[in-house]
């Protein structure tokens, strides 16, 4: 197996007094999508935000975790992500009172050429409402925006949480799409529910239960043993399934 | 029981939600579905009273509640879950119950009775977190649940105020796959007891399929179609703007 | 219409009241006790003569320690009221010293001006003050956010100045009205009396401890606790959030105003200082100090306070201090530069004010005695 | 005619002076999220840095371009302990608005009282060029040359911050960071300078206006910044918070109204009608005059 | 000691005939007023020396100073003031704030304690008690000074320039009593305390075309004011009176300096008394308050040397009394204990940093001598 590009060992993390991660180890392949799966509350989310330097300042972090030869911890997020690591948070955070515009130009790196036409092809929407504010978009068109953000730099490595939460059926196609072809070319942690969109994308998987890794491992086998999945995810993958998993936005939009 | 009459809300030019015309039975199980920014958070804003519609009006059992405040159309039975969690967060998990089996039970001002003294109350909160298993959780600070245990939360809020009209946005969203069938059990339960209607939007569709009497399709603020679920999903219309092809 | 949302209030950090969630332990069963036992400690206080030096001036049963013991009690209760408002319901008034101001100049000008009794002045003012807290908050609370802040401010501004125009020769303008104590009991007047000052002093800090802890615990004391959190959400529930925040509004200032009554009759009238906008400030500051929404962390902020501010005078003067160089003993010689210092080191070393020292000293004592076991691997 | 013209520029005068210690505090306010109350504070460094600029700095001096320099020295001054208290006061409390208020209230006592510890209470007087201490004929009124000047340099600012925020990158990732801190360095961008920067601008925008202040009272006194402080917050609020378009809209509005109404009606009651505006303002339209719809 | 006491213990002062003399000084060493403050307390000292010929005691008793901060603020004056009553002190002085000496006033006459008030200008402590006397000057005489620049006032126009409050209401009143009940007539042009921008009041003031404009401005604004009144052309037009604060606010007329004719409590060169000279050697240069602080040690000295511990002979001592004072012949008048003492008109002249006064013209105490008030309390 080739050198993974990213790796999480003996990952420990605490917030509040709740020891949420408790020895998490796997790595990341350099090429595909590795998809990290487990039930709600299981620490998902921790576990990226913990990689990208985002734990709140109640929590505690131990363990190591490496790019290449590099640590990344205890080093100030906005270093991690100008050495390629890029982050699309589970509730998007988009801008809500600059443009569509404005968001996109705030992703701009110095130095490097932005890839504004990659994003205007794989979103439309987003060159159309460049002028409107980021709050008054809809929950889909935000997750495309936060994605878009992203998408405007070469990186080394995406960090990407629930993507298709919220989205509709035909969204999430097409952003299941987009990351598809965002994967051919750099590799990608994936937080994701649904597991129609998991069958899609990832090569390999890792999933979390109380806590611990509890399998990790070709995603494709995964998904191919009902038994294994039922006991790891508590559902059965035996037709092509939406998955209820589906989340809902989030966000500072609507309401 | 609940409808709406050419229920308009614009933004300057921009009719977000488009002359809604809703009719919803009691006891109806009314989906909502559409694709992501097609109004429908925006139209139970409207119809909780979170925004003051532009034009049309909202009725309640024949009655106008256009003009009410939120907390008045409440009281005469209509309840709703948020999209975004709202979560009362530094109050412990049963408290937030509690405080909705207050509310329901008449919110006249006591300052000076004990709060948890109030056995009748905290029986009613807990049987409501019981019903979407949160029980075991009580007393974690709201604001501390991982995302789909804050879902379950809002359901047990909604649960404690006995509405008769819920309106649910997007209850599944964030649950874990292995409590999906819980919940729309749970939800499947609320619509049995008295004739009690249900306005639900909901990406998923099979959950949707599963519950639904009839189903609304919104696209750019206005209402594309409102019929039963069969007649809906073979629509050319609706299976282009919202369904897309199949993944 | 477009609902909108003013800026963000800095919301109070999140704390539980205690009487929400039970605690269990060794001290369960006399932690009911202990307010009791800390009241009736106080209460028997002027009795000692213990010499503190350095902390007092005097003996603890000497007139001018006894004064400044009164002083701190007060606004040890100021400040309690305040978190009704500021760390329980979340609301942020800038102007919370018009009805203390209220309650001052009230008593004063009823009693000196006008010749009531005592006791009428008092019925009159605290009333009057609840009612003046009923009406600004009527329209007040029709903001919220950093909006509403600035509201009261500019209530409490116009207050300040009408103070100081002096109509009618009511308040004495700038130079304050001294309370004409020709008209009162005898044992609330002269310095031997003082005592009976304390006794005041404490019993309105108790009062107003009671009242907010009880209405903490009430089932409106939760709807306040709901409506720091999500304003919205309590409305869906069902409930006027307008209505509960006026309540909360209402009894906050007619406890300032019985503070007020309190407080002329300890000072023996009424000064302009107490309209500034400085002195809701400062109730925010002892607020945040102690730890808003905590049952004693308020008050200890207000009890701090108040002794850093009138005792810092003395220290600046203080031998010690002037044989500093003069590099350091000039601004150690500026009470208000040492009050200022301290806070700031406060915001830094007692984050979550005072009442967060405990449970900061707790967690100490638990990780001494069982160290825990770093995970192997 | 004279009157109300003469009324109206010194009016301009007095609305340029608060919108000085307005725009910085409300882009600090706005954006940074910080109500700081220590704003006053640097307003008085500007004003004690100048005026000990003027007799102290070699080639500074009361008039020409020795004040210029002395202005200057000043401007650097507050800029300077702007930036300081951002990095070793405020930084460590990001996020932590109520320990901020906290901080920024025991600085403003702290370091006023530090000034007076230094320099005296009592108020010295100031240096200044002698044209401003004339005044300028203009359709019959005599107008102070001080408001002039001061009207001057409140146009200069606020066109000067107007494309700053519009037009440059830093002015992009400030209004950002206001809204989400965390996802602005997630996006790579050190977030911390931006807000540094906002403070020292806001630093630089005070101890402007309390060396100009200088120049318009004549003298500097260490409470001078806290006084005028309270008319500034009453600007910000009115003209929205972080919109520096809308604190020069207020300012306007809030001189001008004093300025008559203490000429046509009785004393006292033009500070009252200022506080009537502003609960006027803030009850028909709670994100004051040019303030942000957010949405909720 | 023990630990139990009565809480209404006061240390009882004196008894025995050697014991030393407790003296409290109650003023402002810190706030906006403290530069008022050092000279009071530099003036005091010098006074205690001179009046007790350098040894510090009356008879064979030691005169025992403590000094106390009040910030200006009066509730820490009263607080200061009831620790000192607490602890025996039977005489009490101070007061640099008129606020302060207003409220410390009563408590002096609720404990029976001799309380001379310093700096404070406001007319009402004169006459306030039996146990209140005065060390400095009152507005009334700054008014009665004032009238001495218009010759005869009938049929003249005078207007009176103050700010709102009480300190420009007591002016106000006081030239209405003085110069109007002369024959002029008396208008008023009032503005805010807070006010930075003067031009609507000096255009009002030019547009009235008085014959006199009397002056009445205190605090940090004032230098703008004169500005603005120059500017606008009042300064050239008319008569203007004001007084002439202290030393360090000379400069801050600028210009408007020279066009201004000053009433003056007391200057450096104003007097050449033996007390004066006295004075000049301990301090250097004498300013504004020094004279105040220099007259209370001697009314203590005196009441010390005639009362023992017996206030009320002490009081019996000073009403009536007259003594040679830095401003030369001082008289308590026995009715209301105002404090009868010449005044001054005077000039400035100079530029930049350095300006001089000069007197113009001298007037006795009797010349400027406020009309005699009931005693309140
Ligand atoms: N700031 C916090 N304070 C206390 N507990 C927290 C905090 N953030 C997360 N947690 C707890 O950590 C656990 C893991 O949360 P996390 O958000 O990582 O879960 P997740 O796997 O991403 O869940 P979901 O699928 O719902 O997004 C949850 O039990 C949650 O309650
Ligand atoms: N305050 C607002 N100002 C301007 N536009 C708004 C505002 N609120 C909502 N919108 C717009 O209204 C449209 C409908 O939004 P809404 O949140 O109701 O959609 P939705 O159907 O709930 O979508 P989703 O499924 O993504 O949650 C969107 O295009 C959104 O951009
Ligand atoms: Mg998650
Ligand atoms: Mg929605």
């Amino acid at each position: 197996m080739m050198e993974p590009v990213l790796t999480v060992e003996n990952l420990s993390v605490r917030i509040a007094g709740l020891h949420i991660l408790q020895g998490v180890s796997f790595p990341v392949a350099p090429t595909g999508v590795t998809v990290l799966l487990g039930r709600n509350g299981v620490g998902k989310t921790t576990t990226l935000r913990a990689i990208v330097g985002l734990t709140p300042r109640n929590g505690e972090v131990r363990g190591t975790i490496r790019m290449g030869a590099q640590s990344l911890l205890a080093r100030p997020t906005y270093r991690l992500v100008r050495n390629g690591l890029g982050y699309v948070p589970e509730d998007r955070c988009v801008f809500a009172g600059l443009t569509v515009a404005e968001n996109l130009r705030l992703a701009e790196r110095r130095g490097a050429e932005a890839a504004y036409d990659r994003v205007f092809a794989l979103f439309p929407e987003l060159e159309r409402r460049a002028r409107q504010r980021a709050g008054s978009l809809s929950g889909g068109q935000q997750q495309m925006l936060a994605i878009g953000r992203v998408l405007l730099n070469e990186n080394r490595l995406l960090l990407i949480d629930e993507p298709t939460k919220g989205l509709a059926p035909k969204v999430v196609t097409e952003v299941t799409e987009v990351l598809e072809r965002v994967a051919e070319s750099m590799p990608v942690l994936l937080v994701e529910q649904n597991l129609a969109v998991v069958r899609r994308l990832a090569k390999d998987a890792v999933v979390l239960a109380a806590g611990q890794v509890a399998w990790a491992g070709d995603a494709q086998e995964l998904l191919l043993e009902t038994a294994l999945t039922k006991s790891l995810l508590g559902v059965g993958t035996g037709e092509p399934h939406r998955g209820p998993e589906q989340a809902a936005a989030t966000g500072k939009d609507a309401n | 029981m609940l409808a709406t009459r050419g229920l308009t809300w614009r933004i300057g030019e921009v009719a977000i939600v488009d002359g809604v015309y809703l009719d919803l039975a009691p006891g109806e199980f009314l989906g909502v579905i559409g694709p992501n920014g097609a109004g429908k958070t925006s139209l139970f804003n409207l119809i909780t009273g979170l925004r003051r519609a532009t034009d049309g009006r909202v009725l309640l059992d024949g009655k106008d509640i256009t003009d009410l405040p939120p907390h008045r159309r409440a009281w005469l039975g209509l309840g709703r879950t948020f999209q975004a969690s709202s979560v009362f967060g530094s109050l412990s998990v049963r408290e937030n119950v509690r405080l909705a089996v207050q509310a329901h039970r008449g919110g006249s001002m006591k300052l000076w009775r004990r709060a948890a003294a109030d056995r009748e109350v905290a029986a009613a909160a807990d049987a409501a977190l019981d019903r979407v298993g949160l029980a075991h959780r009580g007393t974690a600070l709201a604001g501390t649940l991982a995302h789909g245990e804050k879902r379950k939360l809002e359901i047990a809020l909604l649960l404690a105020g006995e509405p008769r009209v819920m309106l649910l946005d997007e209850p599944m969203a964030g649950v874990s796959a292995e409590d999906v069938p819980e919940l729309v059990a749970v939800i499947r339960s609320l619509t049995g007891e008295s004739g009690r209607s249900v306005l639900m939007v909901e990406h998923h569709m099979d959950v949707i399929l599963e519950l639904a009497d009839r189903i609304a399709v919104m696209h750019h603020g206005a209402l594309l179609a409102c019929d039963t679920p069969e007649t809906v999903m073979a629509n050319a219309t609706v299976q282009e703007a919202y369904l897309g092809e199949s993944l | 219409m477009t609902e909108v949302k003013s800026p963000e209030v800095p919301a109070p950090p999140a704390a539980v009241p205690a009487e929400l969630t039970p605690q269990p332990g060794r001290w369960h069963r006399v932690r009911p006790y202990l307010p009791l036992v800390a009241l009736l400690v106080a209460a028997i206080l002027p009795y000692s003569t213990l010499q503190l030096p350095g902390i007092f001036e005097g003996p603890l049963n000497s007139p001018g320690t006894l004064q400044l013991l009164a002083i701190c009690l007060i606004f040890g209760g100021l400040a309690a009221g305040y978190d009704l408002l500021f760390g329980r319901t979340g609301m942020l008034s800038f102007g919370h010293a018009l009805y203390f101001a209220a309650g001052v100049y009230g008593t004063d000008i009823l009693v000196t001006r006008a010749g009531l009794p005592l006791w009428q002045a008092a019925l009159l003012t605290i009333t009057g003050g609840a009612i003046l807290a009923a009406l600004l908050g009527a329209v007040a609370l029709r903001t919220v956010g950093i909006a509403f802040a600035m509201v009261t401010l500019a209530f409490a501004q116009v207050g300040a100045i009408l103070v100081a125009r002096d109509f009618g020769g009511l308040t004495g303008g700038e130079e304050g009205l001294p309370l004409d104590v020709s008209g009162l009991p005898d044992a609330l007047v002269g310095v031997t009396n003082t005592v009976n000052l304390y006794w005041l002093a404490l019993a309105y800090l108790a009062v107003v401890v009671f009242v907010v802890h009880r209405v903490s615990g009430s089932p409106t004391g939760r709807v306040l606790a709901g409506l720091r959190d999500d304003e919205r959400r309590i409305g869906v529930l069902g409930l006027d959030p307008y209505r509960y925040k006026l309540v909360a509004f209402t009894l906050a200032g007619g406890l300032a105003a019985a503070g007020g009554v309190v407080y002329c009759l300890i000072v023996g009238g009424a000064s302009p200082h107490i309209t500034s906008s400085e002195l809701t400030l400062s109730l925010l500051v002892m607020v945040v100090l102690g730890g808003p929404g905590t049952r004693w962390g308020p008050v200890l902020g207000g009890i701090l306070y108040m002794y850093l501010d009138h005792r810092l005078t003395a220290f600046g003067t203080s031998d010690a201090v002037d044989s500093l160089p003069a590099v350091l003993s000039r601004p150690l010689s500026q009470p208000l530069f040492v009050l200022g210092t301290i806070f700031i080191l406060a915001v830094y070393f007692f984050p979550g004010g005072l009442a967060g020292l405990t449970s900061r000293l707790t967690l100490l004592r638990r990780s001494l005695r069982l160290p825990t076991p770093r995970s192997p691997r | 005619m004279g009157t109300v013209i003469l009324l109206t520029l010194t009016g301009l005068g007095l609305a340029a002076l608060y919108f000085l210690v307005a725009s910085g505090l409300s882009l600090v306010f706005g954006l940074a999220d910080v109500l700081n109350f220590a704003h006053g504070l640097f307003l008085g460094v500007g004003a004690y840095a100048t005026w000990w600029a003027a007799g102290n700095l070699p080639g500074a001096g009361p008039d020409g371009f020795g004040f210029v320099l002395a202005v200057a020295f000043g401007v650097a001054a507050g800029t300077l302990v702007a930036v300081l208290v951002e990095l070793v006061l405020i930084r460590p409390l990001y996020s932590r608005t109520i320990e901020q208020v906290l901080v920024t209230v025991g600085l403003s006592l702290a370091g006023v009282a530090l000034l007076q510890a230094t320099w005296g209470a009592d108020a010295r007087p100031f240096p200044r060029p002698e044209w401003t201490r004339g005044v300028t004929g203009i359709l019959g009124a005599q107008v102070p040359n001080g408001g002039l000047l001061l009207i001057i340099a409140a146009v200069l600012v606020l066109g000067a911050l107007l494309a700053f925020l519009q037009w440059t990158r830093y002015g992009l990732v400030i209004r950002a960071g206001v809204e989400n801190r965390e996802m602005v360095t997630a996006l790579g961008i050190d977030v911390r300078k931006a807000f540094t920067l906002v403070f020292a601008i806001g630093g630089a925008a005070a101890a402007l206006a309390g060396a100009l202040g200088g120049v318009y009272f004549g003298t500097v006194s260490p409470g001078q910044g806290s006084s005028l402080l309270i008319f500034a917050f009453i600007v910000v609020v009115i003209g929205g918070m972080g919109s520096v378009l809308g604190s020069a809209y207020a300012a306007v509005a809030v001189g001008l109204l004093q300025q008559f109404v203490n000429y046509y009606g009785t004393s006292g009651l033009g500070d009252i009608c200022v506080v009537g505006l502003l609960a006027a303002v803030l009850l028909l339209r709670p994100q004051g005059i040019a303030g942000k719809v957010a949405t909720a | 000691a023990t630990a139990c006491g009565s809480p209404q213990d006061t240390a009882s002062g004196g008894g025995d005939s050697a014991a030393p003399v407790k003296v409290g000084l109650v003023y402002s060493q810190s706030g906006a007023l403290a530069s008022y403050g050092k000279q009071y307390i530099e003036g005091f000292k010098a006074g205690l020396d001179f009046a007790t010929k350098g040894t510090n005691k009356v008879g064979d008793r030691a005169i025992e100073i403590t000094e106390a901060d009040d910030a200006g603020d009066p509730a820490k004056a009263v607080s200061a003031a009831k620790d000192l009553i607490g602890k025996g002190t039977k005489i009490i002085a101070g007061s640099t704030a008129s606020g302060v000496a207003l409220q410390v006033a009563p408590i002096a006459a609720q404990n029976k304690v001799l309380f001379i008030s310093g700096p404070a200008a406001t007319d009402a402590v004169t006459g306030a008690n039996k146990y209140t006397f005065r060390s400095g000057r009152q507005s009334y005489q700054d008014v009665v000074t004032a009238k001495s620049f218009i010759g005869d006032p009938t049929g003249k126009k005078v207007v009176v320039f103050a700010q709102d409050g009480a300190f420009g209401d007591a002016n106000e009143a006081a030239v209405k009593t003085v110069i109007g009940g002369a024959g002029a007539t008396v208008s008023s042009v009032r503005a805010p305390a807070s006010a930075t921008e003067f031009t609507p009041f000096a255009s009002q003031i030019k547009a009235a075309k008085p014959d006199l404009l009397f002056v009445a401005w205190a605090g940090t604004t004032a230098p703008a004011m004169w500005q603005t009144l120059d500017q606008q052309g009042v300064l050239s037009s008319t008569t203007v009176v004001t007084g002439l604060d202290i030393r360090a606010s000379w400069p801050t007329f600028g210009a408007a300096g020279s066009k201004i004719s000053f009433l003056s409590h007391y200057f450096d060169g104003a007097s050449d008394t033996e007390a004066a000279k006295a004075l000049k050697a301990k301090v250097g240069t004498v300013d504004l308050f020094h004279p105040d602080g220099f007259a209370a040690a001697q009314m203590v000295v005196r009441a010390v040397q005639e009362g023992g511990d017996d206030v009320d002979k002490m009081v019996t001592a000073l009403e009536g009394w007259s003594f040679d004072g830095i401003k030369g012949k001082m008289t308590i008048r026995a009715e209301d204990h105002a404090l009868l003492q010449p005044m001054y008109q005077a000039k400035l002249t100079g530029s930049g940093t350095e300006f001089t006064a000069s007197a113009q013209k001298s007037l006795t105490g009797d010349e400027t001598a406020p009309p005699a008030v009931a005693m309140k309390g």
